[in-house]
């Protein structure tokens, strides 16, 4: 019979993050189904294997669970797959809260728990030694968002002539109430203060609002004329229809990711995204500088229907970092594992991620098990409803100009 | 034992007892009578706890009760059954009278040893442990009975407790409060439309009529008054007797 | 008019009316008496289609509605005054009554009615304005016979009408019975004034622990024994 | 100032949609003492039948509302006849739990169908339509929205309190038994008030999908407004559910402005601190 | 004192089968872990102990006291969070935890209730259910709670009986079992006492209550204080069984409500009905979203499930419990 290494993947497949969760599912899917089949041409080693070699091709076999979106949820599916279903390892669980408990289970048991999608910093700060990240964290993006900004003043910006300072400045933040958004809040109130950037509107709102009309009219009341987000897809779609609807005029907006790059945001307010960006981890005109994501793209897209976006993206790396350490590893053992994964060194080339490579270590002070390698892009909507997510951060890696100022709503 | 004095309740502009005064002695058996919306209930109400008088005195054994909240007129020694049963429909017979006993023990024991007592004195201990809602009515009024004699009263007062039994009925019901009357030395006033129950047991009578006391003496002679029966006999008893 | 034909009645399986067979027909006044808890109150729930007997039928102008839906039984012209009078409590007197004329279209007879019901007793229509929850227990008898009168019913059945009402209206009580009697009323009435519901009524049934054990004229059963005996007392 | 009197439109213009949700909920617990903890999963299918008339069939949204009325007036009676009856017999926690089933099977039906996907409406005459006031801009579609609400509730109010049927309801939601006795159709008041209740939520609904998105999970939070607006105006009062609505779009506005991780606690609060001191609400008997 | 013992650990006053069928399921409970070696099956019988520990605790004020409260979450997030935050501040052992977190969820419902007894039915089933949702804003809202970040409990390695802490969940078994049965014989005791006839007595009738004596107001009081201390004994085990816990957590409305169901199918009013409501519902839930969860289409398991629910409520809203009764009164008829 074909062997067989099972790894348990818990996410949110539903409640109020399950568009989320799907895309994450999907994007799971896909890998395991380019470890485990030959997909010539992709230009990654993973592509070329058919099962795992250092296993000798063993399949790749994802056992799904729903959190529930739930952290007590999420430890017993855990503790399921963990014992009942004997996963040789465990991968998951988007929001922090559910990863928090999940991977105290994998901890118990000792067993390896790769982390491919949650960004909360205080993850890799708690000394884990069963537990690895592979995405950046918020810390990170923060930083990306601030070189972001000090780069357009310093004219760094592809087609866009310097921005003076006061241009951009106060900033006006909005960040839902949930452990991610606090985390967010308090990093970019932590930059900003470092960096020497104003706030002059900063809160937490309740997520999953029935209403954001009143929130909305507080940052414009602000006069600031930079907006940053942390929402999720529901509220972030509330935002953009209740800006539009007071006819609000910031030079920029910029979302922190999750809601602002699901596929549900731009398909819901169509024409209405162009000008916004979003800090992100992939894109589907990577292609233009990465010619292998343009090719999973293809695939993903031939699935799926949509393109690969930074969600999928995050779980697909998930998966391809599960199968390079196996097959450093060249066991199921978890001792084995354990060591394969730190001692992992994925290079950049062989990702489709625009970054440097996969490598766990201590990027950031009271980091453990993290990886140092990761990097963050901002995208730009530009030429919606048809368009796509064009890379403008780093600005060496731009895809497309940066459209500055935000033109407004028609 | 009972004093009220100048008592008043208005329901808004509505005068539902104005200005009643009466005595009662200990071990007597109060009658009270008077037309539908006499504001008979309105004053058991008021001596129970249930409406805050509006202006008055009511002296229990020489304490001014009036407005005490009802569960403390109970703990004083008054208790009450209602127009229109309140029977507890979840717990059975012998529970609900043992929440009545509970009233002076704290002794579960003691309080059903208690409560079979009184079921057994009133002929109900085969009906102990079902539930009430699906007796008779007249068993129901019984129950009504025993768990108010259970909290170990001076003064019992009944509102209405003859309604909807047959003169057969009312019968045995006059004899089994006379029984607890004599055995635990209870004081009694009660209200009635039924004369065969209330003209029977009671050794003084008042009358009300729209919220005041229009008469008050032993039963034959209030029964012979002309405003009595004008008000609220009517003629058949007249001609009667 | 109406015919219920041995019917049997259970609640949660327990019976409560185990043979139960009387007939009322156009323009009488018939009296059921019993003992508490002998099954009278459920045999008018039976006949109103508020419990549904398990055998046994029931006609009314020779149709059978022994499974019929209350609202289409009192829409063939049944009314019934329930014993628990049943009063809508946060509703004006008023309103109350006019709900009983709910299966009336004509404007104008309801008109009458009320000024009929306000009639017989002068005291709802002093209270008309007030809630049906605050009136006196007698009141609200008064109330629930009043709304029994909202329209003219073919067959009008009275569970207790005199429960809670003093001796002067109790008189007057029976005086009105007699008096819609005479108008023509059909009535089957329920009641523990034996003696004078007997003294007013054509024909008359006892029940006993759910079953009819006695049938006879009024007055003849008020001088049998077992009338006496058993519920006079004498 | 300026931004006082636009919130102030905000608060209301919203205030009267939630009002509209409230409505039905509000007579449905009249009628027959029930809380209905599907009622937000209505509200939904509201929204999912505007989103699919405008996305297949290209119809407006406007036209979709009879539709998405008359879809609320069926699903509210099938729910009463094949659900509710059955459990209007038990306690209030079995009534609560059995709603709650309806909830869970309504929304994850569906996800089951229109998958977790958030959804909206993009066509319309009104949608996406600023109008511009002066010192004010609002989507033209909110003051539509709002002239409906008020309609809707004119003529659910003069059926109640001016009609003979409305009497029967109220007399159904006081004593059923009673109200049989006097040739009243108790299970078809209940059903036509589910069906008037699924009706108006499910008018809300395709007005809401004009600037609202649409979403498996969107009813909870709607359902929990919902019920303290009815409990806030008094469980079974048109008018305490107009008023309360307009109160609670208020709160959320002002709130929003001063702490927005709380508004929702504001609306919590208000209803204790109103409830405390009138228990059956503004305008409950 | 040997009629106090009696009164908490005896079930003279319940008939043989009852006092049969408890045994058996102590039995079974004990030996569960051995017989079921299946973590899952482990980890639902845990939560069934937990919820059916919830349901007892509910029942008083929902069962005996006929109040509908939909906001016990917030007493289970005292508990837990007074656990979870004595550890990490202070390092106060597990032991000493409790107490305070009763106290603390005590002392709020005690505050509370004075205002909520005002209201009635509905009225008080929404304010209560307000309440929890506030505290659980305020918790997201506090920094010193740990805000939406919530709470985590470092780890310890081995068996560690002052934290409370194990890697295996044999332990957490007997655990959760021993506080069962603490708040188990409590409620013994509880049913039969002055008090627990007082509290049924005021759900019944209140006036009728109020004429035997009882002091309405304070008895619901009362009850609702107890009731408010007993949810957080759960709280403070969820915060060392999960070792992490914020509001969403240990605080939602989802938690309340299926506290309540717990009640209700088993049977309100009864010891018996928690224990049977949790039995039905947690396995049921966890091995539905176990089994059906996760597929290619989502919302299976949810709608099996709502449709087991609505069953029950239609066909036997008294709870499984009343259906048992029945039969066996049938059977001795
Ligand atoms: N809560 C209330 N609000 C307004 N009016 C009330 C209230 N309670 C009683 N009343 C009125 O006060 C009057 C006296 O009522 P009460 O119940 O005392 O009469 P009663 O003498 O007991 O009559 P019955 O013999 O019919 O029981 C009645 O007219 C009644 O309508
Ligand atoms: N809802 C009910 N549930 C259970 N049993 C009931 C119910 N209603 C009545 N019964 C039982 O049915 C029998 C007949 O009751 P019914 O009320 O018809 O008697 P009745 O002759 O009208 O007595 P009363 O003079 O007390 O009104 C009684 O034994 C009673 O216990
Ligand atoms: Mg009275
Ligand atoms: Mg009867």
């Amino acid at each position: 019979a074909q062997k067989e290494v099972k790894i348990g993947v818990i996410l949110p497949l539903s409640g109020p993050l399950a568009p989320i969760g799907k895309s994450l599912k999907e994007g799971a899917e896909l890998a395991a189904d380019i470890v485990n089949k030959k997909y010539p041409g992709i230009g990654i080693p993973i592509a070329e294997w058919e099962g795992i070699p250092g296993l000798g091709g063993a399949k790749i076999k994802l056992i799904f669970s729903d959190s529930r979106g739930d952290p007590a949820w999420g430890a017993e599916q855990a503790k399921r797959l963990i014992e009942d279903e004997k996963v040789v390892g465990l991968m998951g669980a988007y929001q922090s809260a559910v990863t928090k408990t999940a991977s105290v289970e994998a901890e118990r048991a000792g067993i390896p728990f790769v982390n491919p999608d949650s960004t909360s910093p205080d993850l890799s700060k708690r000394g884990f030694k069963w537990f690895w990240r592979v995405t950046p964290h918020e810390t990170w993006f923060t930083r990306d968002l601030f070189d972001f900004l000090d780069g357009l003043v310093a004219g760094k910006a592809q087609g866009v002539k310097a921005v003076p300072k006061s241009e951009l400045e106060p900033l006006a933040v909005a960040a839902e109430n949930t452990e991610w958004g606090a985390a967010s809040l308090a990093e970019i109130e932590k930059f900003a203060k470092e960096r020497g950037w104003k706030i002059a509107e900063s809160f937490k709102y309740p997520h999953k609002a029935t209403d954001l009309t009143s929130e909305a009219r507080k940052l414009t009341a602000s006069k600031a004329p930079t907006f940053l987000f942390a929402s999720y897809v529901s509220d972030a779609i509330l935002f953009i229809k209740a800006l539009k609807e007071m006819k609000a005029t910031p030079r920029l907006i910029w979302g922190q990711n999750a809601g602002f790059i699901q596929p549900d945001f731009w398909k819901t307010l169509g024409a209405d995204v162009n000008g916004i960006v979003s800090r992100d981890v992939f894109s589907s005109v990577l292609g233009k500088v990465k010619p292998e994501a343009d090719r999973i793209n293809k695939i993903y897209k031939e699935r799926s229907g949509f393109d690969f976006d930074g969600s999928s993206a995050r779980d697909f790396i998930g998966v391809q970092v599960w199968a390079h350490a196996l097959n450093a590893a060249k066991s199921t053992d978890p001792k084995a594992l354990q060591k394969a994964l730190n001692e992992l060194h994925i290079p950049g080339k062989e990702l489709i991620m625009p970054w440097k490579g996969v490598k766990f270590g201590s990027p950031f002070p009271g980091d453990t098990n993290q990886n140092e390698l990761g990097s963050g892009i901002i995208i730009q909507y530009q030429g919606y409803p048809d368009g796509k997510p064009e890379i403008v951060f780093p600005f060496e890696m731009a895809t497309s100009r940066l459209i500055y100022p935000f033109a407004g709503w028609k | 034992m009972l004093e009220v004095k100048n008592l008043v309740k208005a329901f808004g502009g509505l005068v539902a007892n104005g200005d009643i005064s009466f005595e009662l002695q200990e071990g007597e058996v109060l009658g009270l009578i008077g037309p539908n919306g006499a504001g008979k209930s309105t004053l058991f109400n008021c001596i129970a706890g249930y409406y805050k008088p509006t202006a008055g005195k009511i002296l229990f054994e020489g304490k001014d009760i009036a407005g005490w909240p009802p569960h403390l007129v109970t703990r004083e020694g008054i208790a009450r059954t209602f127009q229109g049963m309140k029977i507890m429909p979840n717990l059975t017979v012998e529970e609900n009278v043992m929440i009545g006993a509970f009233c002076r023990t704290n002794e579960r024991q003691v309080a059903k040893k208690e409560a079979r007592e009184i079921l057994n004195l009133m002929g109900l201990t085969e009906f102990g442990k079902e539930l009430p809602s699906g007796l008779p009515i007249s068993v129901q009024k019984r129950i009504e009975l025993a768990r108010a004699i259970a909290t170990k009263p001076k003064l019992l007062m009944l509102d209405e407790l003859a309604a909807g039994l047959n003169p057969l009925e009312t019968k045995e019901i006059i004899r089994t409060l006379q029984r607890f009357k004599e055995e635990r030395k209870l004081t009694l006033f009660l209200t009635e439309h039924v004369m065969e129950f209330i003209m029977t047991i009671s050794e003084r009578v008042i009358v009300m009529a729209a919220g005041k006391k229009i008469a008050e003496g032993r039963p034959e002679e209030v029964a012979r008054q002309d405003k009595v029966v004008e008000a609220y006999l009517g003629e058949r008893y007249a001609k009667g007797r | 008019m109406l015919k219920v034909d041995r019917i049997q009645v259970h609640y949660e399986g327990i019976p409560a009316l185990h043979e139960v067979s009387l007939e009322v027909n156009q323009g009488e006044l018939v009296v059921m008496v019993g003992a508490n808890g002998s099954g009278k109150s459920t045999t008018l729930k039976a006949i109103i289609g508020g419990v549904t007997p398990v055998s046994g039928t029931i006609l009314f102008n020779e149709r059978e509605i022994t499974r019929e839906e209350t609202a289409k039984i009192v829409r063939m012209g049944v009314v019934y005054v329930p014993e628990s009078r049943r009063i809508f409590g946060p509703l004006t007197v008023e309103e109350n009554l006019l709900l009983g004329a709910f299966t009336s279209d004509s404007e104008k007879e309801v008109r009458e009615h009320l000024e009929h019901v306000y009639q017989l007793f002068p005291r709802l229509k002093e209270r008309h304005k007030q809630r049906g929850e605050t009136l006196s227990g007698g009141e609200q008898q008064m109330l629930a016979i009043g709304r029994g009168l909202m329209i003219r019913p073919k067959l009008l059945m009275l569970d207790e009408p005199s429960l809670g009402l003093m001796p002067k209206l109790v008189t007057e009580l029976f005086k009105t019975i007699s008096l819609l009697k005479e108008e023509g009323y059909t009535i089957l009435l329920v009641e523990q004034n034996v003696r004078e519901a007997l003294e007013i009524a054509d024909r008359g049934y006892i029940l006993q622990t759910g079953r009819t054990i006695h049938s006879g004229k009024g007055v003849e059963l008020l001088q049998s024994d077992i009338v006496k005996k058993a519920f006079l007392g004498l | 100032m300026e931004l006082t009197a636009q919130l102030l439109v905000y608060g209301v213009l919203m205030g009267l949609i939630f009002a509209l949700i409230a409505l039905g909920l509000s007579l449905i617990f009249g009628v027959m003492n029930i809380v209905n903890f599907a009622h937000g999963e209505f509200l939904m299918m509201g929204m999912y039948i505007a989103y699919l008339l405008s996305t297949f069939l290209h119809l407006d949204p406007l036209i979709s509302l009879p539709i998405a009325a008359g879809a609320g007036y069926l699903l509210g009676i099938g729910s009463y006849h094949i659900l509710i009856h059955r459990i209007l017999r038990g306690p209030m926690v079995a009534q609560l739990f059995g709603t709650f089933g309806l909830m869970l099977f309504l929304r994850y039906l569906a996800m089951y169908i229109f998958t977790p996907d958030v959804r909206s409406v993009k066509q319309g005459i009104l949608v996406g339509k600023t109008l511009s006031m002066g010192w004010v801009n609002v989507d033209a579609s909110k003051i539509f929205s709002a002239g409906v609400c008020l309609l809707a509730f004119a003529a659910i109010y003069w059926m109640i309190y001016r009609t003979k049927l409305g009497r029967g309801l109220r007399a159904t939601s006081i004593d059923a038994e009673a109200a049989k006795y006097m040739g009243i159709d108790t299970k078809g008041m209940n059903a036509l008030a589910w069906g008037i209740g699924g009706a108006t939520v499910a008018l809300a609904g395709a007005l809401l999908a004009h600037f609202y998105y649409v979403t498996p999970t969107v009813g909870m939070l709607f359902t929990l407004i919902a019920f303290a607006t009815v409990a806030l105006g008094g469980f079974g009062s048109i008018l305490g559910a107009f008023v309360a609505g307009i109160i609670i779009g208020l709160i959320m506005v002002i709130s929003g402005q001063l702490v927005s991780e709380l508004k929702f606690s504001f609306i919590y609060v208000v209803y204790f601190l109103v409830v405390v001191f009138r228990p059956r609400g503004l305008f409950g008997w | 004192m040997g009629q106090l013992l009696t009164d908490i650990f005896f079930f003279n006053d319940r008939p043989r089968f009852e006092r049969v069928g408890f045994l058996i399921f102590i039995l079974i409970i004990l030996i569960f872990p051995w017989i079921v070696t299946s973590a899952y099956g482990r980890a639902v019988a845990i939560k069934f102990l937990l919820f059916a520990l919830f349901g007892l605790g509910w029942n008083l004020i929902g069962g005996y006291g006929g109040q509908v409260d939909l906001g016990q979450a917030k007493n289970v997030g005292f508990g837990a969070y007074a656990t979870a935050l004595m550890i990490v501040w202070w390092k106060v052992p597990f032991w000493l935890t409790i107490i305070p977190g009763m106290i603390i969820a005590a002392a709020e419902s005690f505050a509370i209730a004075y205002p909520m007894f005002r209201l009635k039915g509905h009225y008080f089933a929404i304010a209560t259910l307000c309440v929890a949702l506030v505290w659980k804003e305020l918790f997201i809202f506090w920094d010193w709670t740990g805000g939406a970040r919530g709470v985590e409990i470092p780890i310890r390695s081995g068996a560690d009986f002052v934290y409370m802490q194990f890697n295996s969940p044999i332990y957490y078994h007997y655990f959760i079992f021993f506080l069962f049965l603490l708040q188990f014989f409590f409620m013994n005791w509880f049913r039969k006492s002055k008090l627990g006839y007082a509290v049924q007595a005021v759900r019944d009738n209140e006036e009728a209550a109020a004429s035997l004596g009882i002091n309405v107001y304070r008895t619901k009081v009362v009850n609702y204080t107890i009731t408010g201390g007993l949810g957080a004994l759960g709280g403070s085990f969820m915060a060392v069984y999960y070792l992490y816990i914020d509001p969403d957590a240990v605080m939602p409305l989802d938690l309340s409500i299926l506290i309540a169901m717990t009640v209700m199918v088993g049977g309100a009013g009864s010891i018996w009905g928690p224990i049977i409501g949790a039995a039905i519902l947690i396995p049921l839930d966890m091995y539905l979203g176990a089994w059906l969860g996760a597929q290619k289409r989502l919302g299976i398991d949810f709608m099996v499930y709502a449709v087991i629910m609505m069953v029950i409520a239609a066909k036997e809203p008294r709870g499984i419990w009343g259906i048992i009764e029945r039969k066996i009164k049938k059977e001795t008829r």
